[in-house]
């Protein structure tokens, strides 16, 4: 039988062993630290922030992959301009519920990634000081064209303009969203690929279906034209 | 000299104390009155040299019996006051009468002509010639006490707790 | 001139007669008890005051009572309590005027 | 007014004004560093020097929340008793720091101003302490009340039931060691103690000390006892409606609490500052004092990573079933080996007292322990129709 109050030694014997092992196992501790910016200003608008991804890189990859802060826009491997995802269908305006999304439609279309000629939004804003991260953007958008975005370097001195974030700073390519977040960007691409293919096999499927209807009627055709000549 | 405006202090303190726990609307505000009169008789006690007696009322009156009345207020109604009900039964002026004719009773006659010892004797406070005498002379009435506590303990939870069988009939008739 | 017994003794007067008055002049039972403890302590400030101007103190006369005397007071104010709560819950009130079943017709 | 008496009175108590709300500061960091390492996080480490980046390992936190507490707004509730709101937190600072006065601290600057060492060389030192320390449970109730809001009043109808039975098992468990020493005097109690012969290493001290411990984490509402002020009960209890200034009343009225309770648990039972090389340097007592008290401090900060909250009937069954009895017995038994061993001299007698009662202790223990589970039987109101 174990001794009185046994269960509270042994409890705190595992805290103990914690307490002193953080000291010694550096790798137990969770908490990694933020290292101070530069003395420097603070830039005035999101958009001064450092672009290159690898800036960003460094600062995304501080946290670990789940943390979630704001959107940002895809493009494929490439020019961001021609490889951008998003058609402008505006579907995540309507659905954002603080409305922080603003979209306008280009008025001519250009090639995209598959060669069928889309619209791509001409100015594409999310105001960072509304946005609530619900990530209901990210969920309604058929063209897996906005993600949720890690970067958490966004604090600016204007409030007002400040936070405006502008389709070119939202822009980031998909390679740099399978560094930061490495098993949703490749469930996502695996996705886009299943349904690729199914799509590919419903029109297989259909073009086939429409063949043999055609081959139907054209046989039918053929008998009645000898039925006429008998 | 200190002695004297000290006592004045306290007592002062204590009459206020009292008036207060008897006259406010609010039984709260009449438990916490209630409180400072105790506190303000344990600082008399100390001035009067009855240390362990000044640690014993503090611990009994205000630790226990303020939390008690304090529990038994939030129990019953009527507990801020607010209502315009009265607060004082109908006789209230006999009332009055009664208490001063006491006062006066007590004062005039008994206090002023009796001759009080003056003598002040150096006492040196000492709990343990108090725990000697509760036990060779006083230790009958000690265990009575005992016995006396153990009882009220009893009888209290019985009285305050005694739902149960009325609350059965309650439910048949 | 240095506190002396009359100080005390005119003070335990008027304290008890403060309780007194509590308890003659107001409905709420949970007031009755308040002032019941008021002239308890009243009366223990005498014990302690005749005590400490008595000729030998080391007699021990005046703390014993006052001791008994807390132990009963603290006895008391729990069993009185306990009933006051017990005729609360069956007459659903505590205003003294109102309890006066007893009384005939 | 003599100027001899306010001069020794304030030559001894204005360093325990100094000291242990300065201990308090550092405490409140030991604190939150102790449970983030036992939660493999690193702790506040940023606040060092003000407005510069030197985080001297968060040292600076105690002043940072200090000033915080200061300059947050102050929201009293309408419907509030603006009075009692106010009083609650002075009421609940004022008997901690009160009883620091009877521990028996003997400050060594003490002889150069030839000023009295400790404050109140009362006779009945243990029973003021018990007696002043009841007045929080008041300071409590009063928050409860004053803040006119029906969560704060229950939490503090909880807390005030909590501390009024856990009173009980700490006076009984003082009571050995009183009567072990035969007085009420703490500066009596610390000199019987010397040399090593703490009360805490016979068995019935041991249990006594147990006892008195548990009973002291729940007076002051701490770890597993805390349940009046969790957050996950009724908001935070008794001090929801408190903010700013007076919060950080209470906060530092129950620090101080803890303090002066683990304070007089060394002196009851840890020998209060005995220690080695004492000859050497009669002034270390303070230090051993002050070193144990902070053991004590660090085992209940250990006890609040470790331990989970207990639900107020498992809270109550616990002091009503299984202290208060164990206590009781622990009288009796130290009562009779002290006759024991009195009667008989030899070591005989005293080892057999020791082993019959420690075997004894622990059976009543383990015993206690069983029947004392609280089955919660579904509520059944009584007054409620």
């Amino acid at each position: 039988m174990s001794i009185l109050g046994g269960g509270i030694f042994k409890g705190m014997a595992v805290t103990l062993r914690n307490f002193i092992g953080s000291y010694f196992h550096k790798e137990r501790l969770i908490t990694n630290d933020y290292e101070w910016r530069s003395e420097g200003e603070l830039p005035q608008s999101i958009g001064d922030y450092p672009k290159e991804e690898g800036e960003q890189l460094r600062d995304t990859t501080t946290v670990n992959h789940y943390s979630r802060n704001f959107p940002m826009l895809l493009h494929d491997t490439g020019e961001p301009m021609d490889t951008i995802r998003c058609v402008a269908c505006q579907i995540c305006e309507r659905e954002c519920p603080p409305q922080c999304i603003y979209i306008e439609k280009s008025t001519e279309k250009i090639e995209n990634a598959d060669g069928k000629p889309q619209f791509y939004p001409a100015k594409f804003d999310i105001d960072v000081s509304v946005c609530m991260s619900c990530q209901i953007c990210v969920e309604v958008c058929p063209f897996d064209a906005i993600v949720m975005n890690s970067q958490f370097e966004l604090s600016t001195p204007n409030r007002f303009g400040g936070l405006l974030v502008r389709r070119d700073d939202l822009l980031k390519s998909n390679d740099y969203y399978h560094k930061i977040h490495p098993q949703e960007a490749a469930a996502r691409d695996q996705k886009m690929v299943a349904d690729k293919a199914a799509k590919e096999a419903k029109k297989k499927a259909a073009a086939e279906k429409a063949k043999a209807a055609a081959e139907a009627r054209a046989a039918a055709a053929e008998a009645e034209a000898k039925e006429d000549t008998e | 000299m200190t002695q004297e405006i000290t006592f004045w202090v306290l007592a002062v303190i204590a009459v206020l104390g009292a008036l207060l726990a008897v006259r406010r609307r609010n039984l709260i505000h009449g438990v916490f009155a209630l409180m400072i009169f105790f506190a303000a008789l344990a600082g008399l006690f100390l001035l009067l040299l009855a240390e362990f007696i000044a640690a014993v009322q503090i611990l009994v009156y205000i630790g226990a019996v303020g939390i008690l009345l304090l529990f038994a207020i939030m129990l019953t109604e009527r507990v801020t006051g607010d209502d315009a009900r009265d607060i004082t039964s109908r006789g209230s002026f006999w009332g009055w009468a009664a208490a001063l004719a006491v006062l006066v009773f007590l004062l005039l006659p008994t206090i002023q002509g009796a001759d009080l010892p003056q003598t002040v004797q150096p006492i040196n406070p000492s709990v343990k010639a108090l725990g000697f005498k509760l036990m060779n002379p006083y230790v009958v009435t000690l265990e009575v006490l005992a016995l006396l506590l153990t009882a009220a303990l009893v009888g209290a939870v019985a009285a305050a707790q005694g739902g149960e069988k009325k609350k059965e009939d309650a439910g048949d008739a | 001139m240095p506190v002396t017994l009359e100080h005390c003794l005119i003070l335990g007067a008027v304290l008890f007669c403060i309780g007194l008055l509590g308890a003659f002049t107001r409905r709420n039972a949970v007031v009755v008890l308040f002032s019941i403890e008021i002239m308890l302590n009243a009366a223990n400030l005498n014990f302690i005051a005749f005590w400490r101007f008595s000729d030998n103190p080391d007699q021990l006369h005046g703390p014993l009572f006052t001791l008994f005397t807390i132990a009963v007071a603290a006895a008391e104010v729990a069993v009185g309590l306990a009933l006051v709560i017990a005729v609360y819950r069956h007459f659903k009130t505590v205003d003294l005027e109102q309890l006066d079943t007893l009384k005939e017709e | 007014m003599s100027f001899e008496l306010i001069k020794d009175i304030l030559l001894a108590t204005v360093p325990l004004l100094v000291i242990f709300p300065s201990l308090f500061a550092f405490t409140t960091w030991m604190e939150r560093k102790a449970l983030a390492r036992i939660q493999n996080r690193i702790g506040p480490n940023k606040t060092g020097i003000p407005c510069t980046r030197i985080g001297l390992f968060g040292l600076g936190q105690p002043a940072a929340d200090g000033i915080k507490m200061i300059f947050k707004e102050d929201i009293v509730p309408r419907g509030a008793d603006k009075l009692f709101h106010l009083l609650a937190p002075i009421l609940a600072l004022i008997p901690a720091m009160l009883i620091l006065c009877f521990l028996p601290l003997e400050f060594p600057w003490g002889k150069f101003i030839s000023g009295k060492v400790q404050a109140f060389m009362l006779d009945s030192a243990v029973i003021f302490f018990f007696a002043i320390s009841g007045l929080a449970t008041l300071a409590i109730f009063m928050a409860g009340w004053a803040s006119r809001n029906k969560y704060s009043l229950l939490g503090g109808m909880r807390a005030v039931a909590q501390m009024v039975s856990y009173e009980i098992p700490l006076v009984l468990s003082a009571v050995i060691v009183v009567m072990m020493v035969g007085s009420l005097n703490a500066k009596e109690i610390a000199g019987a103690q010397t040399g090593f012969n703490w009360f805490v290493f016979s068995p019935w001290g041991l249990a006594a000390f147990i006892v008195f411990f548990i009973a002291a984490l729940a007076e002051t509402n701490r770890s597993p006892f805390d349940l009046p002020e969790a957050e996950s009960e009724i908001i935070a209890g008794y001090f929801t409606e408190y903010s700013g200034f007076k919060f950080a009343l209470f906060f530092l009225g129950e620090y101080i609490a803890m303090f002066a309770i683990s304070g007089l648990a060394v002196t009851l039972f840890l020998g209060a500052g005995d220690g080695p090389f004492l000859a050497a340097a009669p002034w270390l007592s303070v230090v051993w004092f002050i070193a144990k008290i902070f053991g004590l401090i660090a085992v209940m900060i250990w006890l609040r990573g470790t331990l989970p909250r207990l639900r107020v009937d498992q809270l109550m069954a616990f002091a009503w079933k299984f202290l208060l009895p164990l206590s009781i017995v622990n009288i009796l038994l130290a009562g009779l080996s002290h006759h024991v061993i009195d009667a008989y001299p030899g070591p005989v007698a005293k080892v057999g007292a020791w082993a019959v009662s420690l075997v004894l202790l622990y059976m009543m223990a383990w015993g206690l322990n069983n029947i004392s589970r609280s089955t919660a039987k579904p509520r059944e109101y009584l007054y409620a129709e």
